[in-house]
C-alpha cells in the first residue's frame, strides 16, 4: 500500500479498510464506535431499569427480564462500553503522547478489539437465543450455576472472548510505552495519560486471568458437569466470589485509573499550568494500583469471612482514600493560580471532581466493615458505583473526547451542545444516583424487580427515573453532537487547546505515520517546552528517512470470527452433539488463522523519503 | 528491521556463550538434585507433614529461581521490566493463592 | 458561574426536600432509625464515617470553588502565562498525612465492632434458631424445641438470638434492616450471627442476594414479643395437633383437600422435618402471604390456584394437581383457621 | 534495509540476534508480560485446587491415588527438556541453525513424552479408580489444574513444530530468531508451571 492507496476511497474499501487495519489511530476509531453502540444500548438497558421502578409493584417488564437486564446492563456497561471507550482513548492518544508512530504489536492490536467485538457481540445474541443471562453481572454461583437456559453460557464464552482481547490490548500498550518512546522521553517526562495507560494495562494483566480462570470454571460447571461449584459433591461456591473480586476489585480501577490520567492532562492543559506535583501523581497511580490487588474481599464482608479477614480487608481498603486524596489535591492545585479556561473538556472535568469525591466518600464509608452489613447489596452501593463510574469514568471518556476529538476526527465538538449535553447530564446524574443512598438505606437493596407500596421509596425512586432520563437527553446531544460535527464541524487546526504534549504538535489527524520524525523531548510537557523558547513547534531527533510500516490483516477478524463461531459451539453441544462441528470448526478456522500468520512472513512496507517530501509538498 | 546491534559475533563472544553454557550446566546439575531430594523426602517420608510442606516448597523455589535466572537469563541485563512484571505476577499470585487456600475456611 | 452554583444549590434543596417528605424510611424496615444492636453498632460507624467524610467533602469544595472563582482566565489578559508550579513538598505532606490520620480514627472503631459483632462466646447459652434460605423463603428451625415456622421469625425483646444459617439451594442473604446487618446465607456452611432487638414490634426482613425471579418478593418478618408472650409461644407451638380438625365444616372439607391434593409433600403442620415449602402450622397468624402480600382469603385462593401469579418463579407452582377456585376456597379456609397460639403479630404491635 | 530470509553469517552476526530488532525486543517483552499474566493465571488455578483438595465427595484421596514413579520420570523429561532448549538457544547464539534444530527437535520429543505419559497416567486413573473430572470437586481441580499444564504443553509443541518447519530452508536471520527465543521462554515458563504442579500436587499430596 502506498500513499496514493489510502486516499479518496469507495465505501465498500472504507469498510475494507477498517476490517483489516492495524492502525491505532483507526482502531480508535474503532474502538469508539464499538463502545458508543454498546454504551448505548447499555444506557437504554438502563432506561429499562429505572421505568420499571417508577412506581411501587409496577410491571413494566416481568421479573425473569428484569434479571436479565440488570446483567446485561452491567455487564455491557463495564466490559462492552467503559473499557473499549477508554482503550479507544488510548489507542487514539498514547502513541502520539510518546512519539511512536505505531503500537508495538499493530496485528495484535487489531486482534485485541475484533476479539472484544465479537465477544460482545455474542453476548449480545443472547437476547435473541432465548434469554440474556440472569444471575447478575457478578454472577455468583450457584445461582449461575443452576440457572436454565444458555443466558450465562452466553455470558461466560462472551467474557471469555472479549476478556482475551482486553489482556492483548493490555500487554501490547506495556510494551508500546517502555520500548516505543521517542528519542528524550524518558519514564519521567511522560503525560500522565501515558503514565496511567501503563499502570492500567499492568492492572489488566494481572487481573484478567483471574477471570479468565473463574470463567473457565464456570464454564466447566455449566458445560461439562465438573463439581466446583457443587455443593452436593464437596464443590465451594466461595471460590467463585473469590476470583471474581481478585479481578473484579482492580477492574474498578482499571475504569478510573486512565481517566484519573486524562484529567491530569486537562487541568494542566486548561489552567496552562503543568501539573502540580507530578511525581507524586505518578506514584499515587502506582499506589492505587497496588494497594487495589489486596482489598478484593471487601465485596465480600457479608459472606462470612470472619472478623479478622473482614477487618484487614476493610484497612486495606480505606488506604486507597490517601493517594486517591493526593490526587484531587493535586488536581486542586494545578488549577489554583493557574488561567482556566471552561469549555465542554474542562466542564466534564470540573463535574467530575464533586460528583467522585461524593463517590469515594461513600467509597470510605462501604469500605468500613460493619457498617457495610447495612450498605451491602442496597441502593446505597449502586449509588456509590455509579458515583465513581458515572461521575469519574463517564464524565472522563465525555472529557476525553471533548479533548482528543479534534485530534482522533480531524474535527472540533461543538461548544453549545457540548455545554447543554454536560448540564442535562450532570443535573441528571446527580438526580438519578443521589437519592439513591437513602433508598439503600430505608431498606430497599438492589436487584430488586419491583419495590414494595408503603415503604416509603416511591417517591425516591420516581426522582431517580426522572434523573435518568435527564442523563439520556445528554447522551444524545452529545452523539448528535458527534455527528454535526463530522458534517459541518469546525475543522481542527494542529494544536486547538494550545497543547502541552507531543500529539498536539501533529496535524488533527495526524498522517497514517503520525510522526515524519520523531520528536526530541526535552523535557515535561516537550511542546510547551518548545513553546517557551519560542520554538513553537519540535525539533526532530533524527533526519527525514524511510518509515517502515506494518501491513492491514485481515486475519484478526477471520481469528476473532472462527472464535465466535467456536463459542455458539460450547454453548449448544450441551444440547446437541451436533454442535461440536462448530466447535471444532470455529477452533479450526481460529487455528488456521493463526498458522498462516505464521508462517507468512509478514514484514510491512516502506514509505520513502520522497514520497515523505512529496507529502510535505502537498 | 535495521540491525540495531552491529557487534559481529567473535570468537571471544563464544567463548563467553561457552562459559555461560557451562553455568547453565551447573544449574540443571543443581536442579536435578533439587527434585531428587524432594521426591526422596516424599517417598521414604522422613518428614513430618508439617516439616515437609514447607521444606518442598522452597526446594520448588530454589528450583524455579534456576529456571529464572539462569535457564531464562533473568540475571543478565535488560531484564528489568521482565522481572518487575514476574515479581509483580507473584505478588499477585500469592495473594490469590492465599485468598483461595486461606480464607475460603471460615 | 452564577448559574452553576444556582444549579447546585436548587439541586441540593430538591434532595432536601425529598428526604424530608419521606422521612427516614418505613418505620421498622428503615436502617436509619436502628432498634436493635446490630443496626446500632453499625449506625455508629455511619454516622462517624458520614462526619468525617462530609468534613473532606467540604474542605474540597471550599478549595474547588475558590479556584473557580480567582482563577479563570480574566479579560484582557488572554496571554497571560501563568507560573509553571512543579510542587509543594510542604502542602503534599499535609494532604497525605491528614488523610492517613482519618483513616486510623475509622478504621480503629470500624475494626472494634466488627469484632463485637462476630462474637460467639455465649451461643450455647442463648436461644439458637436454624435458618435454612430457599427460593423464595425462609425457614426457621428453634433448635431444641422441635419447632419450625416459616416466614414470621418470632423473637423475645433484649434477648440474644443466635442465628445458624444455610442454605438449601443458592446463596441469599438475610437482613432485618432495624435490627441488624445483613449476612449471607450460602449453601456451602454454616454462617452464625446474633440478632438482639430492643423494641417490641413487627420488623420488616428482606432477602438482599440476588436469588432468582422473586428475589425481590422473598420477605419475611421479625416478630419481637415479649419474653413472657415468647414462653407462651413456644408452648403452645409444641402443643400443637397437626391432625385436630377444624370446628367449622367448610374448613374440615379444606383440610381433607389439602391431604388429597398432595400439599402435604411439600408442606407440614406441627413440627416436622419436610422443608420443601413452608411449615403451615401457625399460618392463620401470619403477617403477609407468601412473604409480601395480604393474608386475605381472596389473595390465598389466588395463590392456591395460581401461585405463579403473585410470585414469578416460586418452586410451588405446577407442583400439584390442579385446584379450582372452589377447592381453593375451602382449603383456605383450612389454613386460616390455623391459629395455635394467641401471640401473633398483633402482640407485637403496640 | 536487508533482506529478511537472508541466513545470517558470522559477518553479520549480532550478539543477541533475538533482540537486535525493534520486533524483536518487542517480541521479548511482550511474551515476558505474557507470562506475567499466566502466573495469575495458574495461581487461580493452584488456589482453586488447594481448596479444593480434601473435597473428595467419598472418592479417592490424593494419598490413594497418586504414585510417585511415573511423576518423577515425567518431571525429569521436562527438566531435560528444559536444558535441552537452552542448548538450543546457545547454537542460536553462535548461529549453529543444523544444531538449533537438532535440539529442538529433543527438546521436542521430550515434551511429546511427557505428554503422553500424563495421558497414560490419566487414562490410568479414570479406569483403574473410576475417577474422573466429574466424581467430585477435587477430581475437577485436579484434571483442569494438571490438564491446564498439559493443554499449555500441547500448545508448545504444536508451536515447536510450526517453527521448525516453517524455517527448516530459511535458516536463522533477525525475522525469526526473536521466535526462537520467545519460545523457549515459554518453554522454560512451562517448566516452572510443573514445578509447582509436582510439588503442590503430587509431593504435598503424596504427604497428606
Ligand atoms: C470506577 C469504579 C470504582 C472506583 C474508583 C471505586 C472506588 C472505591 N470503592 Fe467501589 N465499587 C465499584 C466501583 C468503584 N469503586 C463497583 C462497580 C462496586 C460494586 C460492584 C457490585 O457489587 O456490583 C463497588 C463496590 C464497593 C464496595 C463493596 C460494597 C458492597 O458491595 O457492600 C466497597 C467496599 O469497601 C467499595 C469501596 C471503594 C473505595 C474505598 C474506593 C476508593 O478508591 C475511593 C477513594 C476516593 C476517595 C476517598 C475520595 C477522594 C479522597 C480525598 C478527598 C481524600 C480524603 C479522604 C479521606 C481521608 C477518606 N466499593
Ligand atoms: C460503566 C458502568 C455503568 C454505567 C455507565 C451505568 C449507568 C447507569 N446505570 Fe448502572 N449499573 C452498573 C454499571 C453502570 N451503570 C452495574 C455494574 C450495575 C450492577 C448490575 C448488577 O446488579 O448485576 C448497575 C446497576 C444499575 C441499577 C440497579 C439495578 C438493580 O440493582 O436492580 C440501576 C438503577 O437505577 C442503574 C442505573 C443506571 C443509570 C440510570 C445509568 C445512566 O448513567 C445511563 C445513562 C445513559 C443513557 C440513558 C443512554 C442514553 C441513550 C439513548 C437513550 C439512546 C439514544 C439513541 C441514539 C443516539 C441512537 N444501574
Ligand atoms: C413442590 C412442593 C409444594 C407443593 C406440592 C405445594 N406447595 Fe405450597 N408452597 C411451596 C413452596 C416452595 C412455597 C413457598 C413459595 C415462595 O414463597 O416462594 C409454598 C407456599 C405456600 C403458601 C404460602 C405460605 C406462607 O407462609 O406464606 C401456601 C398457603 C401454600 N403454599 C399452600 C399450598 C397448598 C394449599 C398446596 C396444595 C394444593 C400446596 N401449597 C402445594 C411448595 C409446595
Ligand atoms: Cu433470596 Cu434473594
Ligand atoms: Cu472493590
Amino acid at each position: 500500500m502506498s500513499i496514493a492507496a489510502t486516499q479518496k476511497q469507495g465505501f465498500g474499501a472504507v469498510i475494507w479498510d477498517y476490517l483489516t487495519t492495524v492502525d491505532h489511530k483507526k482502531i480508535a476509531h474503532l474502538y469508539t464506535f464499538g463502545g458508543g453502540f454498546f454504551f448505548i444500548l447499555g444506557g437504554i438497558e438502563a432506561l429499562i431499569i429505572r421505568i420499571q421502578l417508577i412506581k411501587p409493584e409496577n410491571d413494566f417488564v416481568s421479573a425473569g427480564f428484569y434479571n436479565e437486564v440488570i446483567t446485561m446492563h452491567g455487564t455491557t456497561m463495564i466490559f462492552l462500553a467503559a473499557m473499549p471507550l477508554l482503550l479507544g482513548l488510548m489507542n487514539a492518544a498514547v502513541p502520539l503522547q510518546i512519539g511512536a508512530r505505531d503500537v508495538a504489536f499493530p496485528f495484535l492490536n487489531s486482534l485485541g478489539f475484533w476479539l472484544f467485538m465479537f465477544g460482545g457481540i455474542l453476548l449480545n445474541c443472547s437476547w435473541f437465543l432465548g434469554g440474556a443471562p440472569d444471575a447478575g453481572w457478578t454472577s455468583y454461583a450457584p445461582l449461575s450455576t443452576t440457572s436454565p437456559g444458555h443466558g450465562v453460557d452466553f455470558y461466560v464464552m462472551g467474557l471469555q472472548i472479549a476478556g482475551a482481547g482486553t489482556l492483548i490490548g493490555g500487554i501490547n500498550f506495556l510494551v508500546t510505552i517502555i520500548n516505543m518512546r521517542a528519542p528524550g522521553m524518558t519514564y519521567m517526562r511522560m503525560p500522565l495519560f501515558t503514565w496511567a495507560t501503563f499502570v492500567t494495562s499492568i492492572l489488566i494483566l494481572f487481573a484478567f486471568p483471574a477471570l479468565t480462570i473463574g470463567l473457565f470454571l464456570l464454564m466447566f460447571d455449566r458445560m461439562f458437569d465438573s463439581a466446583f461449584f457443587d455443593v452436593t459433591l464437596g464443590g465451594n461456591t466461595i471460590i467463585w466470589q473469590h476470583l471474581f473480586w481478585i479481578f473484579g476489585h482492580p477492574e474498578v480501577y482499571i475504569l478510573i485509573l486512565p481517566v484519573f490520567g486524562l484529567f491530569s492532562d486537562i487541568f494542566s492543559t486548561f489552567s496552562k499550568k503543568r501539573l502540580f506535583g507530578y511525581t507524586a501523581m505518578v506514584f499515587a497511580t502506582m499506589l492505587i494500583a497496588f494497594l487495589g490487588f489486596m482489598v478484593w474481599a471487601h465485596h465480600m464482608f457479608t459472606v462470612g469471612l470472619g472478623p479478622v479477614a473482614n477487618t484487614i480487608f476493610s484497612i486495606a481498603t480505606m488506604a486507597i482514600a490517601v493517594p486517591t486524596g493526593i490526587k484531587i489535591f493535586n488536581w486542586l492545585a494545578t488549577m489554583w493560580g493557574g488561567s482556566i479556561t471552561i469549555n465542554s473538556a474542562m466542564l466534564w472535568s470540573l463535574g467530575f471532581i464533586p460528583s467522585f469525591t461524593v463517590g469515594g466518600m461513600t467509597g470510605v464509608m462501604v469500605a468500613t466493615v460493619a457498617a457495610d452489613y447495612q450498605y451491602h447489596d442496597t441502593y446505597f452501593v449502586i449509588a456509590h458505583f455509579h458515583y465513581v463510574i458515572v461521575g469519574g469514568t463517564v464524565f472522563g471518556i465525555f472529557a476525553g473526547f471533548h479533548y482528543w476529538w479534534p485530534k482522533m476526527f480531524g474535527r472540533i465538538l461543538n461548544e453549545t451542545m457540548g455545554k447543554i449535553a454536560f448540564w442535562t447530564f450532570f443535573i441528571g446524574f446527580h438526580l438519578t444516583f443521589f437519592i439513591q443512598h437513602f433508598l439503600g438505606l430505608m431498606g430497599m437493596p438492589r436487584r430488586y424487580w419491583v419495590f414494595l407500596e408503603d415503604q416509603n421509596l416511591d417517591l425516591g425512586n420516581f426522582i431517580s427515573t426522572i434523573g435518568a432520563f435527564f442523563m439520556a437527553i445528554g447522551v444524545i446531544v452529545f452523539f448528535i453532537n458527534a455527528i454535526y460535527s463530522q458534517v459541518k464541524g469546525e475543522k481542527a487546526p494542529a494544536d486547538p487547546w494550545d497543547g502541552r504534549t507531543l500529539e498536539w504538535s501533529i496535524p488533527s489527524p495526524p498522517p497514517y505515520y503520525n510522526f515524519k520524525q520523531l520528536p526530541l523531548t526535552r523535557g515535561l510537557d516537550p511542546l510547551w517546552v518548545e513553546k517557551t523558547e519560542g520554538n513553537g513547534k519540535m525539533t526532530p531527533a533524527e533526519p527525514l528517512g524511510e518509515i517502515h510500516m506494518p501491513n492491514n490483516s485481515f486475519i484478526p477478524f477471520v481469528m476473532s470470527l472462527g472464535l465466535f463461531i467456536a463459542g455458539f459451539g460450547f454453548i449448544y453441544q450441551t444440547d446437541n452433539n451436533a454442535w461440536f462441528i462448530a466447535l471444532f470448526g470455529g477452533m479450526a478456522i481460529a487455528l488456521g488463522a493463526m498458522i498462516v500468520r505464521s508462517v507468512k512472513d509478514d514484514l510491512g512496507y516502506h514509505i520513502s523519503k520522497e514520497e515523505l517530501e512529496r507529502e510535505a509538498d502537498e | 528491521m535495521e540491525n540495531t546491534n552491529t557487534n559481529k559475533i567473535t570468537e571471544y563472544q563464544k567463548q563467553r556463550n561457552k562459559e555461560e553454557m557451562k553455568k547453565q550446566l551447573i544449574s540443571f546439575a543443581l536442579m536435578i538434585v533439587v527434585t531428587l531430594i524432594a521426591f526422596t523426602i516424599v517417598a521414604t517420608g522422613v518428614m513430618e507433614k508439617m516439616f515437609a510442606i514447607p521444606v518442598l516448597l522452597i526446594l520448588a523455589l530454589i528450583q524455579v529461581a534456576f529456571q529464572y535466572y539462569y535457564f531464562m537469563h533473568m540475571k543478565d541485563k535488560g531484564h528489568e521490566m521482565p522481572s518487575i512484571m514476574i515479581y509483580g505476577g507473584a505478588w499477585a499470585a500469592i495473594l490469590t493463592i492465599a485468598g483461595l487456600a486461606v480464607i475460603t475456611w471460615w | 458561574m452564577k448559574g452553576w452554583m444556582g444549579k447546585l444549590r436548587a439541586l441540593f434543596l430538591l434532595g432536601l426536600v425529598a428526604l424530608i417528605l419521606s422521612g427516614c424510611g418505613r418505620e421498622n424496615l428503615t436502617a436509619l432509625v436502628p432498634k436493635g444492636y446490630g443496626s446500632e453498632s453499625s449506625m455508629k460507624l455511619i454516622i462517624l464515617t458520614t462526619v468525617i467524610m462530609s468534613a473532606v467533602f467540604v474542605i474540597v469544595m471550599i478549595v474547588y470553588v475558590i479556584v473557580l472563582l480567582r482563577f479563570r482566565k480574566k479579560k484582557g489578559q488572554e496571554n497571560f502565562i501563568p507560573k509553571q508550579v512543579e510542587g509543594h513538598k510542604g502542602l503534599e505532606a499535609v494532604w497525605t498525612i491528614i488523610p492517613i490520620i482519618l483513616v486510623i480514627i475509622m478504621a480503629v472503631p470500624t475494626t472494634l465492632i466488627s469484632f463485637d459483632l462476630a462474637k460467639t462466646n455465649d451461643q450455647k447459652d442463648s436461644i439458637n434458631i436454624d435458618i435454612t434460605g430457599n427460593q423464595y423463603w425462609w425457614h426457621f428451625d428453634y433448635k431444641g424445641e422441635e419447632i419450625q415456622t416459616s416466614q414470621d421469625l418470632y423473637i423475645p425483646v433484649g434477648k440474644k438470638v443466635y442465628l445458624n444459617m444455610l442454605s438449601s439451594d443458592v446463596t441469599h442473604s438475610f437482613w432485618v434492616p432495624s435490627i441488624s446487618g445483613k449476612m449471607d446465607v450460602n449453601p456451602d456452611n454454616t454462617n452464625t450471627m446474633y440478632i438482639q432487638a430492643y423494641e417490641e414490634g413487627v420488623y420488616w426482613g428482606k432477602c438482599a442476594e440476588l436469588c432468582g425471579p422473586s428475589h425481590s418478593l422473598m420477605d419475611f418478618k421479625v416478630i419481637v414479643v415479649s419474653e413472657e408472650e415468647y414462653e407462651q409461644w413456644i408452648a403452645d407451638m409444641k402443643s400443637v395437633d397437626p391432625k385436630a380438625k377444624p370446628e367449622n365444616s367448610v374448613a374440615q372439607e379444606g383440610q381433607e383437600l389439602f391431604e388429597a391434593n398432595n400439599c402435604m409433600a411439600c408442606h407440614a403442620i406441627g413440627s416436622s422435618p419436610i422443608a420443601t415449602g413452608p411449615n403451615l402450622t401457625d399460618f392463620g397468624n401470619r403477617t403477609k402471604l407468601a412473604g409480601y402480600v395480604e393474608p386475605t382469603k381472596e389473595n390465598l385462593v389466588e395463590w392456591i390456584v395460581n401461585p405463579e401469579k403473585i410470585k414469578p418463579g416460586n418452586l410451588m407452582t405446577g407442583k400439584y394437581p390442579a385446584v379450582n377456585k372452589e377447592e381453593a376456597e375451602k382449603i383456605a379456609e383450612y389454613l386460616l383457621q390455623l391459629k395455635p397460639s394467641e401471640i401473633g403479630p398483633e402482640s407485637a404491635g403496640k | 534495509m536487508m533482506s529478511n530470509d537472508h541466513i545470517l553469517n558470522p559477518e553479520t552476526m549480532p550478539q543477541s540476534p533475538e533482540k537486535a530488532t525493534l520486533e524483536g525486543k518487542n517480541k521479548f517483552l511482550g511474551l515476558w508480560f505474557f507470562l506475567g499474566g499466566e502466573t495469575v493465571l495458574f495461581a487461580s488455578l493452584f488456589g482453586t485446587y488447594l481448596s479444593l483438595k480434601n473435597s473428595t465427595a467419598g472418592g479417592p484421596t490424593s494419598e490413594e491415588l497418586f504414585g510417585l514413579e511415573l511423576v518423577f520420570i515425567m518431571t525429569i523429561m521436562l527438566l531435560t527438556s528444559s536444558l535441552t532448549s537452552v542448548y538450543a538457544m546457545y547454537h542460536m547464539k553462535n548461529n549453529d541453525f543444523k544444531k538449533m534444530q537438532l535440539w529442538l527437535g529433543i527438546t521436542g520429543l521430550l515434551g511429546i513424552g511427557f505428554l503422553a505419559m500424563e495421558i497414560y497416567e490419566f487414562a490410568h486413573y479414570i479406569t483403574e479408580y473410576g475417577f474422573t473430572f466429574r466424581s467430585s470437586a477435587f477430581g475437577s481441580a485436579f484434571y483442569t489444574l494438571v490438564g491446564f499444564h498439559g493443554g499449555h504443553v500441547t500448545f508448545g509443541i504444536l508451536w515447536l513444530i510450526t517453527l521448525m518447519i516453517r524455517n527448516a530452508k530459511r535458516g536463522l536471520n533477525l525475522y525469526n530468531a526473536p521466535k526462537f527465543n520467545t519460545f523457549s521462554l515459554y518453554w522454560h515458563f512451562i517448566d516452572v508451571v510443573w514445578v509447582f504442579v509436582f510439588t503442590v500436587v503430587y509431593l504435598m499430596g503424596k504427604v497428606g
